[in-house]
């Protein structure tokens, strides 16, 4: 059965969570961290059974990470922005991979670059980088810049 | 050094007495389509285990893009797929006008429809070649990429660049076409059109191809969905979705996209189902090149060198020739992006079906598997 | 001067097998990097390069030329490097664009390397990104002038200055897994202690 | 020491041939992926810049392995008839070939299993096993030719085939020769029988670790083998030749089959090659030699 746009937004609200619209076809939710594996749990069985991917955003400013579980539903054609502020000093969150099961790689590329733990998820290695030693790549604070010329002399050869 | 043989030290383990040994099944290796490799774990001929070793193309994309300006993005994108560079300029591009909430003219959204369908085309005579080549038939391979270059012949015309093309811009399109362009891709396209039967008979109809892609790697209707799987492969399982009608974007509200779905899911059925969508795509061009109005080609957003994006964020998606390509862009109202996240297309395919798919499977169908999955490991590297 | 005499003392035999080495290049299947799409319209039917009797190579035994087809990531340089050296003598390589010279468009990234030529030698920089078949075409030919006048051999320079190469290497590869065996990848991650800094 | 003299020349003459052939069977490959193609010389360039690199030999064994491999193929060549001169006159010699022929591709295996690489051990079981594949059909066929000539002497055979097109086992057998020439396409390791070579599953197999000069002698044993297999072919089935410009040019003809098939086929996995080499070719041989003896 096909829901509309408003009938999401209202069953969520109803589910207490706070529901932004942003654009046709797109509404973004903000969930609590505890709430995560309920929400989606909810969002997926009523259809949204589509995980295009899971990101996550440095707020380095406030102190926070921002995950954002990206959720398309094939039957309402809706996409949600699933979005979790996480403390940055203790990036600890709830692993979905019994979900779906593709967000292993999110997870473990997004604990690669941003150095999120998932509380669950059995196999964090690395994906991408080899030893990485320094910072988290991805996150605020890591100069690239700084890095390529320390590393691979890059300025020298601008 | 490297003398010593490398059976023994990729010689790992002993089961029930039978050697498991390691083969690197890339990242060099002529059946690997891009920088990738699998570590396949091995007994005899049978594999048992897969550990994907993705990251040999990273670049650390979404770092350098918070870096560039926002137009200077532009000519980064292209470069996240090879095979298939537009649907990520007009993903980007679709994005920042989300948050911009601007309505790009008409005439753009067709000339970028035009040009993403041009770019699936030439994806999608890649990859059949790349399907051709994986079982040896290096005759369909030479001629398919050789009918690629007239496409990439036309996008060097409109947009100066064979491959990376740049064309999108926030806000429309970089130039118009020129004088006699509509002409010589009508004639691209009967020829191509012309050229399907000719790979029939070589590659689609042959019984060898059928005899070899029958029932290898199959994927049932509703793992297709589990797993995360979009574009043909998600089509060829039986699910009627496509971005381009779901959640239409460019000019494709105006043109009538047919979905093409087949029941089977296996590497046959893929590959038939690309053919298939190559014929649509076609007249799909033909299509948007009639109904294509007149006028401006880009709003005047001033100087792009000077854009400034307000406060806000959004996901756009894209349907490429491999699948979904989505871009969440988060702006915090600054001359730079805060942050890009790209969602690539072969990453559900790429690793989780290889855990799925290749252990039980014999070395023999390794390549033709990737190939009829179109795998594109930029992309999943990014 | 000191070229001409060399080119006197070349006998015939030499010019003999440099003509075919020249006419039979074989080069190493391997698609490091995004310049690697335009490999497939060069070597088939609308620019074929097997009309000089350049073909694609499945292994770096049978290889004399190693195509570095753009930017090289820190991993795929521990991969370039394990290749270059399992190549026999002579060979060559042959960077492709930008990438390769300063890092081009990545320059600033955390794992692209910069210049290619500093840990492994480089006979020929194409220029472009990417080059165009063409001007692969013209970097194979020029390739070929230059085995056959003798002077391309920058393997001769790798063995020379061996230490310079290994230790540019090492300042970047140190922390690195190794290929073999890397089903012990994982242990070696977790020791994290340790700077990379040179 | 002239005996000596006239298989030194025999060797040389096939290696030659066998070059040509496949720099022609290059080009001619290449005009139909609609290219230009290398020059028709470009083989023998290949093995002149192969036999002037450094290479790598893993232990002797591979060293001995490789020349075992181009001798075994050398010795089956002084045995096989060209246009009616021979290098060592035997009175039985079809018998011969099958075995000596065997020995060329054990010493390519052996070679090859000596590097010790994953892929080139693959490459070698599935050689072997499409050996297994082939010489089945092919025996079956040569079993009902010596069946009808009463002898096993290939030069006796195509005498008797003299006098006329209409003479030739080719015509008389039809069905045998269908049969033998789908074998000879897994014989000479063309597609769609070219498992063991197979560059997008195992890395060109045998030959992964092979490199210059060992590289150069697999390129001569290939070199003789199109020789000696095509030279079988002519003789048993297109009557020898009288002179030997006659022979090359049909030992050309029988290549070019080879090489036209190989143009727009891919390959078999290597259980459905041995399927299909004991099903169809083998069937049709069974029917030529139940013709033959009732």
């Amino acid at each position: 059965m096909k829901l509309d746009k408003e009938s999401i937004i209202e069953l969520l609200n109803q589910k207490g969570v706070e529901v932004l619209d942003l654009y046709p076809n797109q509404i973004s939710v903000n969930i609590k961290k505890d709430n995560l594996l309920n929400h989606l749990v909810f969002l997926r069985s009523i259809g949204f059974d589509h995980l295009s991917f899971i990101n996550a955003v440095d707020f380095i400013d406030e102190g926070e990470f921002e995950l954002v579980y990206h959720v398309w539903s094939y039957t309402h054609k809706i996409h949600v922005l699933n979005k979790v502020r996480i403390s940055r000093n203790n990036p600890v969150i709830p692993t979905i991979v019994n979900l779906w099961e593709q967000a292993q790689f999110y997870e473990q590329e997004i604990h690669e670059f941003f150095g999120i733990i998932f509380e669950g998820n059995k196999d964090l290695s690395p994906l991408f980088l080899e030893n990485w030693v320094d910072i988290p790549p991805l996150r605020k604070d890591f100069d690239t810049k700084e890095f390529s010329v320390r590393l691979f002399g890059a300025e020298i050869r601008r | 050094m490297m003398d010593s043989p490398s059976y023994m030290l990729s010689k790992i383990a002993e089961k029930d007495n039978l050697t498991v040994y390691e083969l690197f099944f890339g990242p060099n290796h002529p059946g690997m389509h891009g920088n990738f490799g699998y570590v396949l774990e091995m007994i005899g001929t049978e594999i048992v285990k897969v550990r994907p070793n993705a990251g040999h193309l990273h670049r650390g994309f979404e770092k350098l893009m918070e870096q560039k300006l926002w137009v200077q993005n532009i000519a980064l994108v292209p470069r996240i797929c090879v095979a298939d560079p537009d649907p990520n300029e007009v993903a980007y591009c679709t994005a920042i006008e989300k948050i911009l909430r601007v309505d790009i003219p008409d005439r753009a959204k067709f000339l970028r429809t035009i040009t993403l369908e041009m770019s699936r085309l030439s994806s999608f005579l890649m990859g059949m070649g790349a399907l051709a080549a994986a079982v040896g038939l290096y005759t369909a391979m030479n001629i398919m990429t050789a009918d690629r270059d007239l496409i990439l012949d036309l996008f060097e015309w409109l947009t100066g660049a064979r491959v990376y093309h740049m064309f999108s811009i926030p806000g429309g399109v970089r130039n118009d076409l020129a004088d006699g362009f509509v002409e010589r891709l009508y004639k691209v396209l009967d020829h191509l059109e012309k050229r399907l039967i000719e790979y029939d008979k070589l590659l689609f109809e042959n019984p060898i191809i059928h005899k070899r892609l029958k029932g290898l790697g199959y994927v049932s209707k509703e793992d297709a969905v589990k797993y995360g799987l979009t574009g043909p492969n998600l089509r060829a399982s039986g699910n009627p979705y496509d971005v381009r009608v779901d959640d239409p974007y460019a000019a494709y509200p105006y043109l009538d996209v047919r979905v093409i779905t087949q029941e089977g899911g296996d590497a046959l059925t893929r590959a038939i189902q690309i053919r298939l969508e190559f014929e649509e795509t076609i007249n799909l061009i033909r299509r948007a090149l009639k109904t294509m109005p007149e006028g401006e080609i880009r709003l005047n957003l001033g100087n792009l060198s000077a854009l400034k994006v307000p406060k806000g964020e959004a996901y756009a998606k894209v349907e490429s020739s491999k699948g979904e390509f989505g871009y969440y862009v988060v702006s915090d109202g600054g001359m730079k992006p805060y942050r890009v996240a790209v969602r690539g297309p072969s990453l559900p395919a790429g690793l989780l079906l290889a855990q799925k798919h290749l252990p039980k499977m014999k070395i023999d169908d390794v390549a033709a598997w990737m190939a009829s999955l179109a795998i594109c490991p930029p992309d999943i590297d990014k | 001067m000191e070229d001409l005499k060399a080119n006197d003392k070349r006998s015939y035999i030499d010019n003999l097998i440099d003509f075919f080495r020249k006419r039979s290049i074989w080069m190493l299947h391997y698609c490091t990097g995004c310049g690697a799409v335009e490999l497939p319209p060069s070597m088939t039917s609308r620019w074929d390069i097997e009309r000089f009797g350049i073909v694609p190579m499945a292994t770096p035994r049978q290889a004399d030329v190693l195509l570095v087809t753009g930017y090289v990531s820190l991993k795929t340089l521990k991969r370039i490097i394990k290749i270059y050296e399992q190549m026999p003598e002579p060979k060559w390589v042959l960077a492709f664009g930008s990438c390769t010279v300063n890092g081009g468009i990545y320059w600033d990234s955390y794992n692209t390397i910069t210049n290619l030529a500093e840990y492994i030698p480089v006979d020929i920089t194409v220029s472009g990104c990417m080059p165009r078949p063409e001007a692969v075409i013209d970097a194979l030919q020029t390739l070929m002038e230059m085995i056959q006048s003798g002077e391309g051999g920058a393997y001769k320079k790798y063995k020379e200055n061996y230490e310079y190469y290994k230790k540019n290497q090492d300042r970047v590869l140190r922390k690195t897994a190794p290929i073999l065996g890397s089903s012990e990848t994982e242990s070696i991650y977790q020791e994290k202690e340790g700077n990379y800094e040179t | 020491m002239i005996a000596a003299i006239r298989v030194f020349g025999y060797s040389l003459f096939a290696i030659f041939i066998g070059l040509l052939f496949m720099g022609i069977g290059r080009k001619i490959i290449a005009r139909i992926q609609l290219r230009l193609g290398p020059p028709f010389y470009q083989a023998f360039l290949d093995v002149g810049k192969l036999f002037a690199r450094k290479s790598i030999t893993h232990n002797f064994v591979m060293d001995l392995g490789m020349i075992m491999s181009l001798a075994g193929l050398l010795s089956t060549m002084l045995f096989v008839p060209v246009a009616g001169h021979m290098a060592i006159k035997t009175s039985s010699n079809l018998i011969l070939i099958i075995y000596l022929m065997a020995i060329g591709h054990l010493g390519m295996a052996m070679a090859a299993a000596a590097s010790g690489n994953p892929n080139a051990t693959i490459g070698v079981s599935r050689a072997l096993t499409m050996m297994l594949g082939y010489e089945i059909p092919f025996f079956t066929v040569m079993l009902g030719l010596i069946i009808f000539n009463g002898t096993s002497s290939l030069e006796l055979i195509a005498q008797s085939q003299a006098g006329g097109i209409l003479n030739w086992n080719m015509v008389k057998f039809p069905l045998g020769f269908l049969a033998a020439e789908i074998a000879l396409q897994a014989i000479m390791g063309e597609k769609p029988f070219d498992a063991m070579v197979a560059p997008a599953e195992i890395a060109s197999g045998p030959m992964v670790e092979l490199g210059g000069k060992y590289l150069g002698l697999a390129f001569l044993t290939h070199a003789v083998s199109i020789f000696v297999e095509t030279g079988i072919m002519v003789n048993l089935f297109m009557g020898g030749a009288s002179n030997v410009f006659t022979f090359v040019l049909k030992q050309f003809e029988i290549y070019l089959i080879t090489i036209l098939i190989e143009a727009v086929f891919p390959r078999f996995r290597i259980e459905q090659a041995v399927k299909f080499l004991w099903t169809v070719p083998m069937s049709i041989a069974v029917v030529q030699l139940a013709i033959i003896l009732l």
